[in-house]
């Protein structure tokens, strides 16, 4: 078992005849997703590599029975390209460019809660359940199967992370991207009793970063109710305050809120493990399984 | 993105919330040239606009910067000569490192009270919030920790908007009386306008002046608006070029780079393709003691060039000694970077090292093309080996200096 | 409240939807008053009017009833006269029981196609659906019936309107092409704006004709508003006064009573303090073989003097025999309902009968007033009760007529 | 046990200080309810029988601990009042008003879906649980304690089926007005759950009328999930076509969408015994019992 992404999801790739549609989707293809159908207006009816294009999302689905979507649209098509996929009846959309604007994740945020369907990203590098199927840009070959689910706001410590993971033979259940905008369309909190539930995971990985409560909630979360081992790093934490750090997500208010220490003394009091560092996460591993 | 005050007076102005009268001195060329020689004869553009305005006037200095007031940046007049000696004396001079090139020159407004009014972005609910006190002013984010009961803080469903309750509420909590119902209920939906309409993640009036009629009038201002939506906000957009931004932000911007300023005193920069390793490589840095002076993000898929370009940018900076690359590919592809670090380290200043770390993608044609490159660059295996070289390249910097 | 056909047109063209050109003939008084005197020297505005139309042109009825074509109501003319002599046959003339008060003249439109299109409330779903079929015209209810792939119907979030991807997949799906997406684009959002904005529950075109220059064009429209939003359409509550009603509906109206018109043949009323207990009414009545001509719904609270209005409207509509009032009283006074009868029967017709059933509030009080009214009134303890008393008095009419 | 209204609800009565809410504020302290504030822009400081009046549904319900809201305040500002209610929290608000536009409706079942709540109505009579408590207006005396359950669309028919079951000594655990509009905050079928899980509930009486699909959505249900003996009634059966009967949303279609007939078909597929007047629903009752 894996959480959101295995061998039974039918994919849908919006923006399917774009360059990074394109090439992702033969990436995709290659490590055995199943990706079933393309989307671009005004394309319908040719194909990528085998995977028929339709003009609207609804169609797709209707055509094809997919349940899920990755979009490779540009920012500011995103909102757009997201609740055409909700209003199809997709329950899960990943969604992966950067600088989609903050209003626009505010209404995916609420039409999501409407719709009941999970939006992962923006500015995610998607998921991947090593061995199965992934949906997203990911480098695919440094990860492995294995029984630790990785979630991360950053794609660079995650990769770094889980590099080292496989190295030391050290599988991965599910890898998430949850993006490193303000408005992630899930955060840790949302995906937690997934993983939780979920058999083939033992450990829990969490690589937060400063901006937000994000880590606070999830700390919440873990305290109540999960318990299953949780190691966690907190980067950012010699940021300056009121500067964005490269994700639009991670920077420390004027007043301190998103600090990386709040977010560790919680973590730490919900019985998490706190890495000082992406190695660090591998060691602490490693002395657990 | 921070406007400056005028701008957001501008942005207040275009939605009809009540702003002082006033005016703007920046594009008198001539005035600007006559300021920088001194000659008094050449002011006469600059008197004439201070003629016409209702005395007395605040003149502010538009610079993005914190304790303006303290810096001597805010100041009165009664006449028109005395507007023009302080515009003379503010104009051009360096105002807390930043170069005072405008001047907000307004009525200034006597009230009975000073509220406070915002709406920010609230991440945590992913609604808009509206913060406001009756104890506005300068002491409102001392007020926000020792009284915090006089702050109301109220989130609004963006489906929605704001409906009349939400301002009976505001009212009612902050106990200044249905009086002000319409004077507040008009305001606090115009100012929401300038928030979703603006792409605000910060629309804030501080102080909020009730006149001694009881009208409301938004003194001074702050707008910040979400970066990723400056396409949708051409007019803004167009603003940006005017704000003193550090030089090196623009430069790297022209080459789509992200550079990042961190500690003014660090001697060490870090360039990665991630803004998730660049922090967690600040991180270890920083915990060895040492300092960060700027990181730059290079994004995913850089090519030669554009990473030529940011490390001349980081290196241009003469307090950086030593650059650290750490590198994990995927898109980016690490022969790339090594191509555009040797590029690099033909210029390289002979004071300056670079410690570089490639992982992923073709990272095998990369390490070749690194043993090739002549010069003073240190090639590790990980970021911990990295941060220790740094570590020891410190410690022989400061034993040779001493 | 249904709309005339000319002004769902009127409605359309407000918001830019292209429909034929034409004139309304309505306001004509001096030609209404020729036309019932028949005296042709007074008709100079009419033709007058009809001298700067583009022929051929289609005169059009505007009464609300089905089957309006095939009773004479619509007529092509290809001159001036032609259109003059249609509209004096039409104008006063009865069409199937409704006198024609008004005419829609428009320019006849030749297509390549004729399109179906509409937007309605989902009941279930509970948001604004769009049908759409490439095989509109007179014929779209049999289409839905034998060839329901032919009809396209997709449901629109309220919150988030018609987007693209809507457009697309209804031309997709009916595969009129591509080429008429700009087209389609704009008539679905205007026609949903017009949905919405003016409280529709139903928005129709058909036909939608297509030009042969790919244009297309609303040529007859049916819109049907929302009765209680009706507060915030002003003009279209202001029409609502044209429409040719029941004159017992507007005369209950007056008295903010709800006349309803079942069975025209029927010979018993109804009348009760709400709808649900109406409808049970009217169904164990009819399953005792008997016919309700009309019913009418107090609503809650009602007074002496409103229930007497209310009993003296239905009973002035001849064909009714007998009328049955069953009340549950909650806000409802019983006495109330007694003192209106009491009132009512002073003028009863002697070949009427009131069958009259009270309980709730101040049933005791109300009782007794009915017990003391002298004239022909029946009180009964239960609906059942009620129901066998309309069946005796109906085979006792019956026996004496026969 | 009831459903939805007993003696721990904490009412609040919208539009109190107007001449229906006044009334029956009286009436439901006088049956027992706690009411616990009301609500009238401009008013607060007042008190209405001893009710404290706030200016807002928020601060009353931050004031007093309220759970449930029921409104009497016109039709045309029923739906601002509704979604204060919602955005105050609150999870059930009563509407009682007749006459409530349509896309009023639509707006607030969609925002109901998003914020979790139940609304009830509006063209309710609200809900009883008699001998605990009643929120509405309808005529509390008639209402007795057992074990039968009452949903209707109709107000008079159900005072009509309750006064009838009273006399014959068969009490009520709940009764609900799910009101007679096109689009009521509530249908059947999201009642029904509740009821099947109540222990106090043996039977359910559901009362419909021709118009929309309540009750065929209602018969899936039941078919599927309810285990307890369902009688329903549905009036209307010779209703014309195309013509409203007084409630908005009793209305057969041109189509002939919304007829007794296959809303009583599929009502007796699902094993409920369809009763033929409201006498007959009681003389049912009389054989289960």
């Amino acid at each position: 078992m894996s959480i959101l992404i295995d061998q039974n999801t039918r994919l849908i790739v919006q923006g399917i005849t774009g360059r990074e549609g394109t090439f992702h989707t033969e990436q995709m293809l290659a490590y055995g997703t199943n990706v079933v159908a393309g989307v671009t207006p005004g394309r319908s009816g040719q194909n990528v590599f085998g995977v028929p294009v339709y003009n609207t999302v609804k169609e797709a689905v209707e055509e094809t029975n997919a349940n899920a979507t990755v979009l490779f649209v540009p920012a500011k098509y995103t909102a757009q390209g997201v609740m055409e996929a909700m209003q199809a009846g997709l329950k899960l959309i990943l969604t992966i460019s950067e600088h989609v604007p903050v209003q626009d994740m505010m209404k995916i945020h609420h039409f999501a809660r409407k719709y009941q369907c999970r939006v992962i990203g923006p500015n995610s590098f998607g998921i991947i359940s090593p061995g199965k199927a992934k949906a997203g840009f990911m480098a695919h070959k440094i990860f492995t199967p294995g029984s630790v689910a990785v979630m991360s706001r950053s794609a660079t410590n995650c990769y770094e992370t889980v590099f080292m993971m496989t190295n030391k033979g050290i599988g991965q259940s599910t890898c998430i991207g949850n993006g490193g905008d303000m408005i992630p369309g899930s955060s840790f909190v949302d995906l937690l009793p997934l993983l939780e539930e979920d058999v083939d995971t033992k450990v829990i990985v969490l690589i937060g970063e400063i901006g937000g409560s994000e880590e606070e909630l999830a700390a919440e979360y873990i305290k109540q109710h999960v318990t299953k081992p949780v190691i966690t790093l907190i980067a950012g934490k010699n940021a300056p305050k009121d500067t964005s750090m490269g994700h639009a997500g991670a920077i420390i208010s004027p007043d301190g809120t998103g600090s990386a220490e709040i977010k560790e003394q919680r973590m730490q009091e919900a019985g998490a493990l706190i890495a000082e560092s992406t190695q660090h996460i591998v060691e602490l591993l490693e002395e657990i399984l | 993105m921070k406007l400056l005050e005028y701008k957001a007076k501008e942005l207040f102005d275009k939605y009809g919330i009540r702003t002082p009268a006033g005016i703007v001195i920046d594009k008198l060329d001539k005035t600007n040239h006559a300021l920088e020689s001194r000659e008094d004869s050449d002011l006469e553009g600059l008197s004439q606009k201070l003629e016409n305005l209702d005395y007395p006037v605040v003149v502010k200095a538009q610079v993005q910067v914190g304790g303006r007031g303290k810096a001597g940046g805010v100041r009165f007049a009664d006449t028109p000569e005395e507007a023009r000696n302080i515009c003379i004396q503010l104009l051009h001079s360096n105002l807390k490192g930043f170069i005072v090139k405008e001047l907000l020159i307004v009525k200034k407004v006597s009230g009975i009270k000073e509220w406070y009014v915002s709406i920010t972005l609230d991440r945590g609910n992913k609604v808009p919030m509206i913060i406001f006190s009756s104890h506005g002013g300068v002491d409102i984010e001392e007020t926000a920790i020792t009284d915090p009961d006089k702050i109301v803080k109220i989130g609004i469903d963006p489906f929605i908007g704001i409906e009349d309750h939400i301002v009976h509420y505001i009212i009612d909590k902050s106990d200044i009386g249905m009086a002000y119902f319409d004077e507040m209920n008009d305001l606090l939906k115009k100012l929401y306008r300038v928030f979703i309409e603006s792409d605000c993640l910060l629309a804030e009036i501080n102080p909020l002046i009730v006149t001694e009629d009881h009208q409301i009038i938004a003194a001074d201002g702050k707008v910040d608006i979400d970066d990723s939506a400056l396409f949708r906000q051409q007019d803004i957009l167009a603003f940006r070029d005017k704000l003193q931004e550090d030089p090196l932000i623009l430069d790297a911007r022209k080459f789509r780079l992200l550079y990042i300023p961190i500690n003014p005193e660090g001697d060490i920069a870090v360039m990665s393709n991630g803004s998730g390793m660049i922090m967690s490589c600040i991180d270890l840095i920083t915990k060895k003691s040492m300092s960060v002076g700027a990181a730059l993000d290079l994004g995913g898929g850089c090519t030669a060039d554009r990473i030529y370009e940011g490390i001349r940018i980081l290196l241009s900076n003469p307090r950086i000694k030593t650059l650290f690359i750490s590198i994990f590919g995927g898109i980016t592809r690490c022969d790339e970077v090594a191509n555009g670090v040797s590029q690099a380290v033909k210029h390289l200043d002979s004071s300056k090292t670079i410690v570089i770390r490639i992982e992923g993608t073709n990272k095998e044609e990369g390490l070749k093309i690194i043993e090739g490159i002549q010069g003073n660059i240190i090639s590790v295996d990980s970021i911990r080996e990295g941060v220790k070289v740094l570590y020891d390249l410190q410690i022989s910097n400061n034993s040779s200096v001493s």
